[in-house]
């Protein structure tokens, strides 16, 4: 059970290889339910250039851990990975990877939609976005 | 922590409404999370969906603070 | 929308990234919800050394396709991949890769899902376990 | 696909137990899938839970067949 704040690019798929690699669930996990989620060059109509995920050090951390070991609780699973972009970032960018190991799919699937929901609803980000003449606030979670 | 201060923190829009990103307050006149507010904004008013931690919990707005603890007020979260 | 049979190891992540670079949804999805099915070391008690993947050639590809059309009917999704293993693989060797693209992430996990619960259900493949001193065959999809 | 011959498939388990992959019948004697289970099987009787497919879709065991279709027999599927 990982959870990391990146403030520079980072690939997930790389991530999540080097993170199964050193894992001890080799050979016991029949799952892997993955979610990525990456910056997209418009929003609400408008072009995006640049997006700015501000956070809230300490807090950010302290939720990830919390909704990753309530996963865990709720759910049998071998192992779970959180990494998470802040900073400034630009269009096809990941923002986030959760990654769920599990022996059968059912609980991958069920954990991994689990930490993205509570994720979203709880971990203390925010997103800036700049649009070519301007930068608002993301206001809602869509 | 067992100084009479308490740590005050604006998050992303709401830090940028008040103006500031970080306050303090003493133990004296503050006794809770709405209260500090009200010490750091000089009685701006809430705006809805704020949300509030102490010492990196979410709580309400009449939680109860004490010296040391960190209070937080920021918008609805938007990361993932 | 793709749809790929292999009869050697395939590295799944690294075939996402290859279709993404090359695929014409850059800058427009936010989420990307991805299933990888792996060989385990063990089932119903038993070790397995050696998965043999029997299958349907020509139907699975039908069937694959569909249930790959039906996803897109169903949900606005921007893309999807499924790469599925044949013939006899070895512990964490992946057998399935399922990748479904969209703007938002609600229909990325909807469609992958639908998409691994239909291929379990639907596709024509068999699993043949060889153990220590015996084969047999999967009966039941857990 | 203009001649008088059905071609069976059986796969997997179901092919270890009929003790064939493929065999073929013609059109005069086999109009429906059980028919042509009976005829490649020389009438054994079919596990439950068998499947069966006539030109790569999903039928059921009445389903008519003709000169030039491929039905296939198998188990209940286990990919993924």
């Amino acid at each position: 059970m990982l959870i990391e704040i990146k403030d520079a690019p980072f690939e997930p798929y790389q991530r999540l290889l080097e993170y199964q690699a050193a894992a001890d669930f080799s050979g016991k996990y029949g799952a892997t339910a993955v979610f990525v989620g990456s910056m997209r060059e418009f929003n609400q109509g408008d072009d995006v250039t640049v997006m700015t995920l501000e956070h809230y050090p300490g807090m950010t951390e302290k939720y990830l851990q919390k909704i990753s070991q309530e996963a865990a609780d709720k759910w049998d699973i071998l192992d779970s990975l959180i990494v998470h972009r802040v900073g400034e970032m630009l269009p096809n960018d990941p923002i986030v990877l959760v990654a769920v190991w599990s022996a059968h799919r059912a609980e991958a699937f069920d954990a991994s939609r689990y930490l993205m929901e509570e994720l979203k609803s709880r971990a203390p980000f925010w997103k800036k976005e700049s649009l070519k003449e301007d930068t608002r606030w993301v206001e809602k979670n869509t | 922590m067992s100084n009479a201060v308490i740590t005050i923190k604006f998050f992303a829009s709401l830090r940028e409404h008040v103006g500031q990103g970080d306050a303090e307050t003493s133990e004296s006149d503050t006794k809770t999370v709405i209260e500090a507010w009200n010490k750091a904004t000089n009685n701006m008013a809430m705006p809805e969906n704020t949300l509030m931690a102490v010492n990196m919990d979410y709580v309400e707005a009449t939680h109860p603070i004490k010296a040391g603890d960190e209070v937080a007020f920021f918008p609805p979260v938007t990361g993932g």
